[in-house]
C-alpha cells in the first residue's frame, strides 16, 4: 500500500500554503514532517485528511484516486496539538465515536474501545468526562480515538507540543512503542513536529518542510548525516547548525586572518573557493589550543552549557557537556572538531559532508 | 474547510430573511417615489419630489436627527459607564451577589411601551411620587413639560430600561477574562485604579465596542419611550427621527414621503454606524 | 481607603437598586388603588394612604365588556409567538452563524463580515419603516392577523440577534472539533448536529433568551399587523390606555407581563455564575 | 325648543313608566338595562332577538377600555347572545384609531366590519365606508338625535357615520368656589371684578390665575386654575380651536373659519387665532405642575379629581366629577365656552368690539360600517342596537363609558337627578348648556373635515405646542402652521380641499 502525492499546490490564502509537494509513502512506516511553525506542515496533513482541497495536484492511495474522496469517507485518523476531543461525551463515547459513525457492531465497539484505551494507558477512565482529565490524559484519549479506527493513514499534528517537558518525554516513549506495534500493521503514520530531536527519536522517514515546500525527504539518519542544504541543517538541528563563510584553498580553510586551519580529510576533492561551512554546536568546545572568541552569553540547560561566542563577524553556538559559568565578554579559546565540518555552496546546497554523503 | 454543504447552512436563514424582506424594502423604495397619501392611496410616480422636499424643505426632520444623536449618544454613554460600573461592583465578592445580578437585569425584561406608561405616572408632575418626594425639598421639577428636563426624563427612562443590556454583556465579558494579567498586575503592586486602567479596560475593549455598537443601533430606534412619555413634546423637544417618521407615516398617512424619510434615515444610519465603529475601534484599541 | 471603597460600592449598588425597583413598587401600589386614590395626589401604602381594592387584579380576568382586559388569551398568544419566532430564529440563525463562522463566502465584493453585517443591520430599521410594507405583504399572503404571519415578522426581528450572538459564539469553539468529527466519519451536517450543536448549548440558550426578551417586549409590529383574532399581550395592555385610564388594571397587567421574563433573568444569572455565558458572549 | 322639550319629556316619561312597570324578561337577562327594561323600537332587545345571525362573525375596532371600549364590548356580548352572531372586538388607543383602520382600508383589506373613530376622520374615511341605509336614517330612534349630531355624522346631507355618542366642548367650573360668597367678596376686594361664571376668556384667565397654587378647598393639597389638553398629541388642536372660536368666528363674515373658501388661504395665523394662542400661552401659568403635558386623561383626572377650578373640553371630566365616589360630586357647574369682548373681522381687517361667543361643534365618537364588510345588515343592526333607547339611557349613566347626550330626550334634567343623584340645579344647568349648543346657536364652527385632516391637525399641534413651550412667539408659531397648511393644501390640491371644506362651511353659514 502506498500514498502518492503529486504536485500538490495551494496558493497562499491566509495561513495555508503548499508548493508543488510530491512524495510516496509506504505502509508500515513512520513519516515525520519537520519544519518550523507555519511552514505548511498542518496544511499538508489537513490536505491528506481531506479538510483542505489543494488547488492542483493529486493524492493516490493504492492506485486509487484518494483526493476526490470527501474527508468523512477517507480512511484517515488525526490527532491535533490542541487535545481535541468531544467535550460533551465521556472518554468511552469519545473513543467509540468513529466506530459508531461507521456502524460497527456494539460488542465489537466495546472490545476495540477497551483495547485502545488500554493501549494508551487509560483503563478505568472510560466513564470520565473529558473536562475532568489532565492535558496529557486528554491527548491520550485523542490518540486512542485515532487508533481505534485502524485507519489506513494516521496523522499526528505536533501531538506533544502543548504538553509540559516531562510529560512530553514520557508520552513520546509510549507513542514510540504504540507506533511500533501499530506501524507493523497496515497503516501509514505521518507525524509532524518542530522538534528535530523528536523527529530523530521516532526514526523512520523524515520530510523537511519549509515555506510550503519539501526540502529533503530521506531516512532520519540520512537527514541527520547529510542535510542537503543549509536550510535543512537549520531546521533539523537544535540548536541550529552553526553556519559561517570561509575560503578553501591550498589544503587550508580560512575564516579570518586569525582563524585558519587545515582542511579535514573528507574535504578532499572539494574545489577551491568560497563556501558556507556548517558545524553543529556539539563540535564546538573549549580547549587549550584553538581560536580566540569572546563569550556573548552562556546558558545552562540541564547538565550542559550553551555558549554564544563571537569573533569579529563570526557568531557561533558551542556546547559544553558540563555546567560552567562565564562572565559576559570573557575571552576563551575555542576548539573546532573539524572532522564534523560540512561544506555548503554559497547558495546553500550541500557540497561535502563528514559522512560522505552526496558530493 | 470548504464544502458545498456550507450553502445549506447559510442559505435557509439568508433566504428566509431576504425572502421576507425583499418585498418590504423594494416596496419602500418604490413608495418613496410616489405621493401615496391618506386621500390618494396608490403608487403614482412623482420622481424625486419627496427627496427634494426632504432635503430642501424639512428642517424638522434634520432637527429630529440632531436630537436623536444627542439622545442616543448620551443614553448609550451613560448606559456604558453605569453598566460597566455595576458589572465591576457585582463581579467580585459582594453580599447578595446573585440577588443584585438578577435585579440589575430585570428592567431589560420589561416591555418598554408598558413600563413607560408606569414611568409616566411616576413622573406625573402633580400626581406622581417623584414630585411628591421632591416637594419635601421645595422642588417641583417639570419632568415632562420642560423643554430641557423632558429630554433628561427620556434619557432617564432609557437608561433604566437598557443599562441592564450593557451590564449583562460587560459582566459576561468580565467573567470570561483570563486570570494571568491580574496576577501580573498584583505582582507589580498595581492598585485597583491602575489595574483597571492598564488591565481590565484594555482587555474589555473588544467587548465594549461590540456592546456599544449594538446599543447604539437599538438606541437609534428610540420610539416607544417618546411615544408614551411625551409624544415628542413639549413642542418638538423630544421628537426623534423614528418618531417623526412615525408621525408622517402612521399619523398623517404620508406614506410616500415617510418612505423617502425612512430610506434616507437608513442610509445615514448605516454610514454613521460604520464610521462610529471605526472611530471606537481606533480610540479604544489605541487607548490600551 | 479600602473601607472607603467598600462603602462607596455598597452605596452605589443600593442607590441603583432603589432606582430599578422604584417603578415596580409604584406599579404594585397603583395596582391596588381606585380612581380617587390615583387622582387625589401621590399615595403609597395601602390601608395607610388609601383603601386598597382588588379591582385592578380582578380586571385582568374580566372581559372588556365588564371593564377588564382578559389577558389570558393575549398572554398565551404572546407566549406562542415569542416561542415560535425565537425557535425559528435560533434554528436558522444558528445554522447561518455556523456557516459564517466556519466557511468562507465570496459574492462579488461581499465577504463573511459583510453578510454578518447584513443580518445585524436589520436591527437598524425602525419598525415604522417596515410596518406598512409588511402589512401589504402579509395581506397579499392572507397572513394578516394570524399567528403564522406574526411569527414570520418576528423571525426578521429576532434572527439578526441570533446570528450576532451565535457567530461570536462559534468563533470561540475550536474549528478542530468539527474537523475531528469530519475525520471520524461525519459529513458536515452530522458533524454539526452530533458534535458542534451539543457543545453550543450555552450560546444557544443565551441567544434564545435575547430573542425571547426582544420578542416578548415588541409592541409595534404586533400592533399594526393584528386585528381581532390574534392579540398579543403588550397590545392588549396598551389598549387600556384610554382617556380615562384604569391605572390600577394597567399596573397589574404591566406586572404580569414582566413576570415570565423575571424567570428568564434568573436563568441568565445562573448561566453567568456558572461561567457558561462567558463563552457565549464576546 | 319648547316643542322639542315637550316631545322629549313625553319620551322619557314613557320610558320611566316602562321601567317602573316592568321587570321585563330582557332586564332579567341583561342587568345593564335594569333601570328601564327593554324599550320598544327598531333595534330593541326584543327586535334583535328575532334576528338570527348564527354562524356569522362581526369584527369591530373600537377604543381602549373603558371609554367607548367597554360599552362596545358589552353591547357586543349582548348582541351575540341575542342574535347568535360571533362578535370580536379589538381595543385601540385613541391616537391610533385612525391609522389602525386606515392602514387596512388603504391596503384594500377588510379586517373590521365596524370601525369606531371620530367624526373628523370622515372625509378621509368616507370612500371606505358604507352610508347608513335609509331605513335606519328614517327610524324613530334616529329622529330623536339632535340636528348637530346628524350634521356631524353626515357628509353633504348623506349620513355615513352612525350617531352613538354626543360630543361637545363646554366650560366646567367649581360651583362651590364660584358661588361661594366669601370668595366672591375676597375676589372683588383683591381684583375689583365680579367672581362669576366667566363670560370671556379674559375673565377665565384672571380667575384661574387668582385661584392658582393655593389650597382653596381645604383638603390639604394645593389647587390650581385650569386643566387643559396641552400635550402635543392628536387632541390638543381641539382645545386650541375651542379657545379660538370666540375671537375668530365672526357671524357677519361668511366663507370659512379655517380657510378662506375662495382662495384656500389659511386663516390660522390671523389676529383672532393669535389672540387665542396668546391667551393659551398665558394659561400655562395657571395649570397644575406639568399641565403643559396634560393629555385628555390628565385633564379628566385633574379636574375630576378636584385639582382645578376650571376645565373645558369633552363631557368626561364633568361626568368623572359627578360620579358617586367623587369628592366633588354636585360641586361642579357647566356653562358654554367663554366668549370674547372683541372679534376679528377678516373682511374689514379690523377688530369689532362686540361680545362674541360661538360653539365649536367638536368632533366626537362615531362608528361606521366598512364598505368592504360582507355583513352590512348585521353591522348596522349592531350599531342600531348599541344606540337603542334602553342601552343609550343605561350607558349615559356610566361615566367611564364616555357615552354622552346627543338625543333630544337626553336633555331632561330629571334623568340625571333620578338616575345619577345629581343636584337638580346642576342637572338643569347641564341640560340647558348642552341643548343650547346643539340646537340654539347660529354662530357655530364645525370641525375641519378635509382630506389629510391629520396633517393639518398635526401641524397645529406642532406649532401651538412650540408656542406653549416658549420656543416660538404665538405669531411665529401660527405663521409656521399657516406655511405648513399652505404646503399641505398645495400637495393635496386646493380644489380637493376646497370641495371638502365647503361641506362644513355650508353648515356654518346656514341660517
Amino acid at each position: 500500500m502506498s500514498l502518492i502525492a503529486s504536485n500538490l499546490s495551494l496558493k497562499p490564502d491566509e495561513q495555508y500554503h503548499l508548493d508543488d509537494i510530491c512524495f510516496e509513502m509506504l505502509q508500515g512506516q513512520i513519516y515525520t514532517i519537520i519544519g518550523r511553525t507555519l511552514s505548511g506542515k498542518t496544511t499538508l496533513l489537513k490536505t491528506i485528511a481531506g479538510l483542505i482541497a489543494p488547488d492542483s495536484g493529486g493524492l493516490v492511495l493504492d492506485g486509487n484516486d484518494f483526493g476526490s474522496i470527501p474527508v468523512w469517507k477517507r480512511e484517515v485518523a488525526m490527532v491535533y496539538q490542541q487535545f481535541i476531543n468531544y467535550p460533551h461525551l465521556t472518554v468511552y463515547e469519545n473513543v467509540a465515536f468513529p466506530l459508531k459513525q461507521r456502524g460497527t457492531q456494539k460488542a465489537e465497539i466495546h472490545n476495540r474501545v477497551m483495547n485502545a484505551l488500554s493501549q494508551v494507558g487509560l483503563e478505568g477512565f472510560q466513564s470520565r468526562k473529558i473536562q475532568a482529565l489532565s492535558g496529557g490524559q486528554q491527548q491520550r484519549v485523542a490518540l486512542a480515538r485515532s487508533l481505534v479506527k485502524e485507519a489506513k493513514i494516521l496523522l499526528l499534528d505536533e501531538p506533544l507540543v502543548n504538553l509540559d517537558y516531562k510529560l512530553r518525554e514520557q508520552l513520546r516513549e509510549e507513542f514510540k512503542s504504540i507506533f511500533n506495534t501499530k506501524a507493523s500493521a497496515d497503516s501509514i503514520l505521518i507525524y509532524s513536529s518542530t522538534d528535530p530531536v523528536e523527529a530523530m527519536q521516532l526514526g523512520g522517514q523524515i520530510l523537511v518542510m519549509d515555506e510550503g515546500r519539501i526540502l529533503q525527504q530521506a531516512s532520519a539518519k540520512e537527514v541527520y548525516e547529510n542535510p542537503n542544504s543549509t536550510k535543512v541543517s537549520q531546521i533539523t538541528n537544535d540548536p541550529a547548525m552553526n553556519l559561517f563563510e570561509g575560503m578553501v584553498g591550498e589544503g587550508k580553510i580560512i575564516l579570518s586572518p586569525e582563524i585558519q586551519f587545515d582542511s579535514p580529510t573528507h574535504f578532499k576533492g572539494l574545489p577551491e573557493g568560497t563556501y558556507t561551512f556548517g558545524l553543529r554546536a556539539v563540535a564546538i568546545t573549549l580547549g587549550e589550543i584553538g581560536f580566540p572568541f569572546a563569550i556573548e552569553l552562556s546558558e545552562i540547560s540541564g547538565s550542559e552549557t550553551f555558549l554564544h561566542l563571537k569573533h569579529n563577524e563570526i557568531n557561533l553556538v558551542g556546547l559544553l557537556d558540563s555546567v560552567q559559568s562565564f562572565s559576559i565578554g570573557e575571552k576563551v579559546t575555542v576548539k573546532f572538531d573539524i572532522s564534523h565540518l560540512y561544506a555548503f555552496s554559497t547558495d546553500g546546497s550541500l557540497k561535502s559532508s563528514p559522512y560522505g554523503g552526496l558530493m | 474547510m470548504n464544502f458545498k454543504h456550507k450553502y445549506l447552512f447559510l442559505l435557509p436563514g439568508l433566504l428566509v430573511l431576504l425572502g421576507i424582506l425583499i418585498f418590504p424594502i423594494g416596496f419602500t423604495v418604490r413608495l418613496s417615489f410616489s405621493s401615496w397619501d391618506s386621500f390618494y392611496p396608490g403608487l403614482d410616480f412623482i420622481g424625486l419630489d419627496n427627496y427634494i422636499r426632504l432635503f430642501t424643505d424639512d428642517m424638522r426632520f434634520w432637527e429630529a436627527f440632531g436630537r436623536l444623536s444627542l439622545l442616543s449618544l448620551t443614553t448609550v454613554f451613560l448606559q456604558y459607564v453605569i453598566g460597566f460600573s455595576l458589572a465591576l461592583m457585582v463581579w467580585k465578592q459582594i453580599v447578595f451577589q446573585r440577588f443584585f445580578r438578577v435585579l440589575f437585569l430585570i428592567p431589560m425584561m420589561t416591555t418598554p411601551v408598558i413600563m413607560t406608561v408606569v414611568w409616566r405616572t411616576f413622573f406625573h408632575e402633580s400626581l406622581g411620587p417623584a414630585n411628591d418626594f421632591l416637594s419635601l425639598f421645595g422642588m417641583q421639577p417639570l419632568w415632562l413639560s420642560s423643554e430641557i428636563l423632558s429630554k433628561f426624563t427620556v434619557i432617564l427612562v432609557e437608561v433604566w430600561q437598557w443599562t441592564p443590556f450593557m451590564f449583562l454583556l460587560l459582566l459576561a465579558g468580565l467573567l470570561s477574562l483570563p486570570k494571568e494579567p491580574y496576577l501580573a498586575a498584583s505582582i507589580d503592586g498595581a492598585g485597583p485604579v491602575r489595574t483597571f486602567v492598564y488591565v481590565t479596560f484594555p482587555l474589555m475593549a473588544p467587548i465594549s465596542i461590540g456592546a456599544i455598537i449594538i446599543r447604539l443601533i437599538e438606541a437609534s430606534k428610540i420610539m416607544d419611550t417618546v411615544y408614551v412619555l411625551t409624544s415628542g413634546g413639549p413642542g418638538t423637544a423630544t421628537e426623534t427621527s423614528s418618531f417623526y417618521i412615525f408621525i408622517k407615516g402612521l399619523r398623517e398617512f404620508q406614506f410616500g414621503y415617510s418612505a423617502a424619510l425612512s430610506l434616507t434615515y437608513l442610509v445615514i444610519m448605516i454610514i454613521s454606524f460604520t464610521i462610529i465603529a471605526k472611530i471606537l475601534t481606533k480610540l479604544m484599541v489605541r487607548g490600551s | 481607603m479600602r473601607l472607603f471603597y467598600i462603602t462607596l460600592k455598597y452605596l452605589a449598588v443600593t442607590l441603583w437598586s432603589v432606582f430599578v425597583i422604584a417603578p415596580f413598587l409604584w406599579a404594585i401600589s397603583t395596582s391596588f388603588k381606585d380612581f380617587q386614590s390615583v387622582t387625589g395626589g401621590a399615595t403609597y401604602i395601602p390601608w395607610v394612604d388609601f383603601e386598597p381594592t382588588l379591582d385592578g387584579w380582578q380586571s385582568l380576568f374580566k372581559s372588556p365588556a365588564r371593564g377588564g382586559v382578559d389577558i389570558v388569551e393575549p398572554f398565551l398568544n404572546s407566549v406562542f409567538v415569542t416561542a415560535a419566532g425565537s425557535l425559528v430564529s435560533i434554528i436558522l440563525g444558528t445554522l447561518a452563524a455556523y456557516a459564517l463562522s466556519r466557511y468562507t463566502f465570496k459574492a462579488g465584493p461581499m465577504r463573511n463580515g459583510d453578510i454578518t453585517f447584513f443580518f445585524i443591520s436589520q436591527r437598524i430599521m425602525p419598525p415604522v419603516v417596515l410596518a406598512i410594507p409588511f402589512f401589504i405583504m402579509l395581506g397579499k399572503l392572507g397572513l394578516l392577523d394570524t399567528l403564522l404571519g406574526l411569527v414570520l415578522v418576528y423571525v426578521v426581528l429576532l434572527m439578526p440577534i441570533a446570528v450576532w450572538i451565535m457567530v461570536d459564539f462559534f468563533n470561540k469553539v475550536p474549528q478542530e472539533i468539527d474537523e475531528t468529527a469530519l475525520i471520524d466519519g461525519c459529513n458536515p451536517f452530522q458533524a454539526f448536529y452530533k458534535v458542534v450543536l451539543p457543545n453550543s448549548i450555552p450560546g444557544i440558550i443565551v441567544a434564545g433568551m435575547f430573542c425571547m426578551i426582544f420578542g416578548w417586549t415588541d409592541f409595534f409590529f404586533a400592533f399594526i399587523l393584528t386585528f381581532t383574532e390574534v392579540q398579543l399581550l403588550p397590545v392588549a395592555i396598551v389598549a387600556l390606555n384610554s382617556s380615562i385610564t384604569p391605572w390600577w388594571s394597567l399596573s397589574a397587567a404591566a406586572l404580569v407581563s414582566v413576570a415570565p421574563l423575571v424567570v428568564v433573568a434568573f436563568i441568565v444569572e445562573r448561566y453567568l455564575s456558572k461561567g457558561n455565558l462567558s463563552g457565549a458572549l464576546k | 325648543m319648547n316643542r322639542v322639550t315637550k316631545i322629549s319629556t313625553l319620551a322619557v316619561t314613557a320610558s320611566l313608566l316602562a321601567a317602573t312597570a316592568s321587570a321585563d324578561k330582557w332586564s332579567d337577562q341583561f342587568p345593564h338595562i335594569k333601570n328601564t327594561g327593554d324599550i320598544a323600537g327598531e333595534c330593541s332587545y326584543e327586535s334583535m332577538s328575532k334576528k338570527d345571525y348564527g354562524g356569522q362573525k362581526l369584527t369591530i375596532n373600537t377604543h381602549a377600555v373603558p371609554v367607548m371600549g367597554e360599552p362596545t364590548a358589552l353591547h357586543a356580548e349582548q348582541f351575540s347572545a341575542l342574535t347568535g352572531a360571533e362578535v370580536k372586538v379589538i381595543h385601540t388607543p385613541a391616537g391610533d384609531l385612525y391609522s389602525k383602520a386606515m392602514v387596512p382600508f388603504q391596503a384594500g383589506q377588510a379586517p373590521y366590519d365596524i370601525v369606531f373613530g371620530f367624526s373628523n376622520f370622515l372625509r378621509d374615511w368616507k370612500q371606505y365606508l358604507e352610508p347608513v341605509p335609509a331605513k335606519y336614517v328614517n327610524m324613530p330612534q334616529m329622529q330623536d338625535v339632535t340636528q348637530g349630531h346628524i350634521d356631524v355624522n353626515s357628509w353633504d346631507g348623506e349620513m355615513i357615520q352612525f350617531p352613538i355618542d354626543g360630543d361637545r366642548h363646554y366650560l366646567k367650573y367649581r360651583k362651590d368656589v364660584i358661588d361661594n360668597p366669601e370668595y366672591q367678596v375676597k375676589y372683588k376686594a383683591e381684583t375689583g371684578n365680579e367672581l362669576r361664571v366667566p363670560q370671556t376668556w379674559k375673565e377665565y384667565g384672571e380667575m384661574a390665575a387668582f385661584f392658582n397654587g393655593w389650597d382653596w378647598d381645604n383638603d390639604g393639597e394645593l389647587e390650581y386654575g385650569s386643566a387643559e389638553v396641552m400635550k402635543k398629541d392628536d387632541l390638543m388642536f381641539a382645545a386650541f380651536f375651542s379657545r379660538s372660536v370666540a375671537y375668530s368666528k365672526n357671524p357677519r363674515v361668511k366663507g370659512g373659519f379655517f380657510f378662506d373658501l375662495e382662495t384656500m388661504e389659511p386663516l390660522i395665523n390671523g389676529p383672532g387665532f393669535v389672540a387665542a394662542l396668546t391667551d393659551w400661552v398665558e394659561a400655562t401659568k395657571y395649570t397644575p405642575p406639568g399641565g403643559i403635558n396634560f393629555s385628555l386623561g390628565d385633564e379628566i383626572n385633574s379636574f375630576g379629581g378636584g385639582q382645578t377650578l376650571f376645565s373645558f373640553s369633552w363631557d368626561d371630566a364633568f361626568i368623572a366629577a359627578m360620579q358617586d365616589d367623587s369628592p366633588i360630586k354636585n360641586k361642579v357647574g357647566s356653562a358654554p365656552l367663554p366668549g370674547s369682548d372683541s372679534v376679528w373681522n377678516r373682511s374689514t381687517g379690523a377688530w369689532e368690539n362686540t361680545y362674541n361667543q360661538a360653539p365649536y361643534i367638536v368632533w366626537g365618537w362615531t362608528a361606521a360600517v366598512a364598505k368592504q364588510s360582507k355583513n352590512h345588515d348585521m353591522a348596522f343592526d349592531y350599531l342600531c342596537f348599541f344606540a337603542n333607547d334602553a342601552n343609550h339611557q343605561a350607558d349615559i349613566a356610566i361615566g367611564r363609558f364616555g357615552v354622552n347626550p346627543f338625543r333630544k330626550s337626553d336633555f331632561i334634567p330629571e334623568i340625571y337627578v333620578e338616575r345619577q343623584g345629581w343636584d337638580s340645579e346642576i342637572a338643569k344647568q347641564y341640560s340647558e348648556t348642552l341643548l343650547a349648543m346643539e340646537e340654539g346657536s347660529t354662530n357655530r364652527v364645525f370641525p375641519l373635515r378635509v382630506p389629510g385632516v391629520f396633517q393639518f391637525n398635526s401641524a397645529v399641534a406642532t406649532g401651538t405646542s412650540k408656542a406653549l413651550a416658549g420656543q416660538l412667539s404665538p405669531q411665529e408659531a401660527l405663521d409656521e402652521v399657516a406655511a405648513e397648511w399652505t404646503k399641505i393644501v398645495k400637495r393635496i390640491g386646493a380644489d380637493t380641499v376646497r370641495e371638502a371644506y365647503a361641506v362644513g362651511v355650508a353648515l356654518e353659514d346656514a341660517e
